[in-house]
């Protein structure tokens, strides 16, 4: 994994997505992901969190460019038009 | 009129959320509420239909079911061509006054409790179907006239397997299995403490309505005007039904009931993976900020007292 | 001397915390214990004032207030002067001692319930009337000397729509609006779990306790002196006022225990938004850290003593 | 056989699971669960042994440790030779099987109870002390022939101030330094919603065991008929200890359960610090995903009914 | 929002500040903004997260360099004096 | 700490280590630590985070390179054998 330039890919989404999400992110061949629960404010309003639907999920994959992003043109053009999402990609140096 | 005091609980919830107040439900508690009063009220039909004959209840469910389906339709041309709205929205808002909310029928149970009338045990049953057609219905709504595929196996799986009807139906299997001597023990738990853990619900309910009520605002006054008088209208029709199979008052509120209330549990849930193009913010400001409410205090009592004054009649 | 078990638990969270154990009361489960706790103290007091008269306890309701007020006009001067410590710390300690602990006084209500002594119903009213005036008294005594606007707007937000100040007040009206007999079907949640509730809140508050202890070592012994004498000082004054006042015996018990105690709910949150040079870990640790122990454990039967011995003389 | 409703919630648990459900018990709410088991359990062993004298325990308590310890030792060459299993997953499976499960424990005190069946108060103690050797002897076996420093100190810490014992032990001296009067107003809370608080635990062990159920079938047949024998061979250790040592019915059943009942809770933390090369899923996956709900489901019963064999002969 | 480089702004603050920084975040005119609960060590001490206000929250906002400066800069203003607080920026590509 | 280039550090790990992971970063001199909990998947399989110990917490660091590389390399020599590890640094720059 360390040879080349890696890339977190950042989504953040309605938490109803997780599950999807997920699938998606395990089909398209990645090594592993994280899932943390957030709230927030956006285009699509505000994401209050007080129950589970009501609030976002942050899910981050450590990838290849080209994984980061084959993930995320997927899930730009299944669920950005109807869905709160948002999505970034950074630089990072993997440590172990 | 006296209020019950667990009606309260949901005015100071509202009063604390439109006063900003830093008082504020953690999600694991809200989850934790909502999973108990599944529950607790499938438990306690199934230790009521225990006590029940079966075969008799097939045909007034059938009935039941049917008038229940009428509901979303009657209500999608109504938002559609009258309300002149998208035709997802009408379709998701439809399946969510067909769908029923388990803590508006709470309401209505702790209702007849404090007036000390029974009911029917196996209304519960009732509550359990009502939840899932609607819903399908809507689905089926918003799908005519566009193409590409629904997602049916997810959408399904969504309400069959979905934490409403499976606590619903699982607390009903296991309190008919087990029967009122075996549930004994678990009664300070799941009876006793209902309508306190109701009260509780209800503030978090106020709390979450508030900021609800602001947001349906934006969408004018035929959405507000929509989620009080369908609500009343589908009463009528519960009231109609009850009256006709021959249910005893109790039955006939919590029938009317079921039919007048909207759900927010389940059917936002479904709607939002099967009809991905509706606004979630309508079809829940409608149901929870105002039609929830306005059943909750002046629906109850209405109902009751058509209901009453049809079985005066009537007797 | 024979403890009350509740305190036990206290005793035990202490020693988890001490001990490094991985026993930790997630935060929504503190969170949901303390809105419990707020709300079902106010509905306890709410159907207690049911059945009393109102007028009779506006005169000493002001008495209350008045000699409520003093106590963070004491204590301030011997923080600044004695205690050479910092305005902002002074004025925001003072803040805490002249607030009101609701743990506290639940610890005191339990002591007298196991005695099978009664109190007057209105106490509870007392306890929201005594938790704000403290602080505002408090972010006048930081402001004095120092330019600058404070935020009064959002200070006073925080005191009056903070959830402490709000579910009190919100219970006693529901318990005083439903009356005694409506109240009936949430006595289950409301009145009998509470002194179960209140053993599980003790548990966490050994915790966090444990873990203040140690800091406030740090800011030296005269913190700890204070933290000892300042509410035996004004349980005294509570004792005298209840006793001029023509209290019960444990209305006075409750009064002492209310003037002694030191919030740690109210208090550090709006003192953060209004002075936030006061350092959060000084008067957090000696409320939670000193105060809180030292008055579940030997003060409350110390006042009740003292009370018992002036009641001894008068009667 | 007529299951107790509470071991159906287990089911309605695991089916949720398998028919992946959306209800998921929110984290908190599982900890603040097993918290309130832990202690309820201590408290009512406290009270039960406030009853009882102490000094004639000392050597019962003895037997019931060496036996206890014993279990471990037979696990181990039999999951090592018989099962071509890694010394440090042997060693770590073998710790989780010699301590003990405090639901399993209280699934049986549920099962008594609704048979009207009494027994012996200091079987909590037993529970407290039979939690701990078995992992220090697991720990022991894993060293052997390895080197490198095990850190002994951590592990000692995590487990006599890890929360299970830290709960168990606490409850136990708080119910006994009480007794039966004081802890009365804690009744409602402790003893009362136990069985109920059982059953919304078991609901999530369902949950849990369905996910761990897959897993542990990736590991062969071998640990699923090791997790199913080793529980029956240990419960016929304890009905004949307990037979031996004069124990009533009803103790040695609960004695019976605690041998045959695996860690899930204590062992798995206290292993993945002290034996960082054993894999979590194996161990976790037989005693949770087979031995837990076989015990609940079967095991219980069928120790039960080994015991009243006995009895009756002996009788 | 694609064209300029964007910035991911991390500020880390005592809970209690919430509902202000989430105020002066659209004020300053984002786009959005999303929230997470934690808890650290730091110079203000130890924030254990036992409950809501005795731990952190972590406030996320993507958007232009000259945005997240902006805020970054009220917020020292306003907070660094007395409050805990710690924010730093990164690099990231929108990827919708 | 402005003058030289920060980097940020972040460690995903099983939920056990948390105690342990702070302490080391304590003593390596890091200024400060955030912890949030996840949950996730990787090479250790699912961790879902139906209880503490279930779960997965995130570890970040905001520090110099050189203490992110020795806190990294701690980490990899201790736990990545045996434990659910993933540790990755992103260059940041510091706004107080
Ligand atoms: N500019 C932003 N910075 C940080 N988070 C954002 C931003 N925009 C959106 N989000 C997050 O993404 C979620 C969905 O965004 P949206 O689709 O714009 O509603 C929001 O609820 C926020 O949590
Ligand atoms: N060097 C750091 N790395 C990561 N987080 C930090 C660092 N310094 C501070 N923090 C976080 O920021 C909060 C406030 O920091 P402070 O103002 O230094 O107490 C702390 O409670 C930590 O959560
Ligand atoms: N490629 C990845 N991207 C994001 N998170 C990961 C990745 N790999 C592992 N993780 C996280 O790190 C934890 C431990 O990883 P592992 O040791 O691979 O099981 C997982 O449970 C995930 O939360
Ligand atoms: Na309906
Ligand atoms: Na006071
Ligand atoms: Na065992």
């Amino acid at each position: 994994m360390q040879s080349e330039q890696m890339l977190l890919l950042t989504v953040v989404a309605e938490a109803i997505l997780e599950d999807i999400l997920i699938d998606e992110v395990r089909r398209q061949g990645a090594a592993g992901y994280t899932v943390s629960d957030t709230r927030g404010w956006g285009k699509h309003g505000k994401r209050r969190g007080n129950w589970r639907q009501g609030g976002n999920i942050k899910l981050e994959v450590v990838g290849s460019p080209d994984l980061c992003d084959r993930i995320a043109k997927q899930f730009k053009e299944q669920y950005e038009a109807d869905y709160g999402l948002l999505m970034f990609t950074s630089p990072v140096t993997l440590k172990n | 009129m006296a209020f019950d005091p667990v009606v309260l609980f949901f005015l100071l919830g509202a009063i604390a959320g439109l006063a900003k107040s830093d008082l504020k439900i953690p999600m694991a508690i809200y989850e934790a509420l909502s999973i108990y009063l599944l529950l607790a009220i499938g438990l306690h039909g199934g230790v009521k239909l225990a006590e029940s004959e079966l075969v008799p209840l097939i045909l007034p469910g059938l009935a039941v079911l049917t008038v229940g389906a009428l509901i979303p339709l009657l209500a999608f041309p109504v938002l559609r061509w009258l309300g002149h709205m998208p035709r997802a929205d009408s379709a998701s808002i439809a399946a969510h006054y067909g769908s029923v909310s388990v803590v508006t029928f709470s309401v209505a149970v702790a209702f007849l409790a404090a007036r000390g009338i029974d009911y029917e045990g196996h209304m519960v049953v009732f509550l359990v179907l009502l939840e899932m057609p609607a819903l399908v219905i809507g689905i089926l709504l918003a799908r005519m006239g566009t193409k590409g595929p629904v997602q049916w196996g997810k959408t399904m799986h969504e309400v069959f397997f979905g934490k409403s009807i499976l606590l619903l139906a699982g607390g009903l299997v296991i309190g008919f299995v087990a029967g009122p001597e075996l549930m004994d023990p678990l009664e300070p738990m799941f009876f006793d403490l209902f309508k306190g853990v109701l009260a509780l619900f209800l503030l978090e309910m106020g709390l979450v309505a508030s900021s609800r009520i602001a947001e349906v605002r934006q969408y004018g006054l035929f959405l507000v005007v929509f989620a009080i008088v369908m609500p009343v209208v589908s009463a009528i029709l519960g009231i109609l039904l009850g009256w006709g199979l021959g249910m005893s008052l109790g039955g006939t509120l919590l029938l009317a009931t079921l039919y007048a209330s909207a759900s927010y549990i389940a059917a936002p849930a479904a709607m939002r993976i099967a009809v991905p193009k509706a606004n979630p913010a309508l079809s829940i400001g409608a149901s929870l900020g105002v039609t929830f409410p306005f059943n909750i205090f002046l629906g109850v009592p209405l109902y009751f007292w058509m209901t009453q004054w049809l079985y005066s009649l009537g007797g």
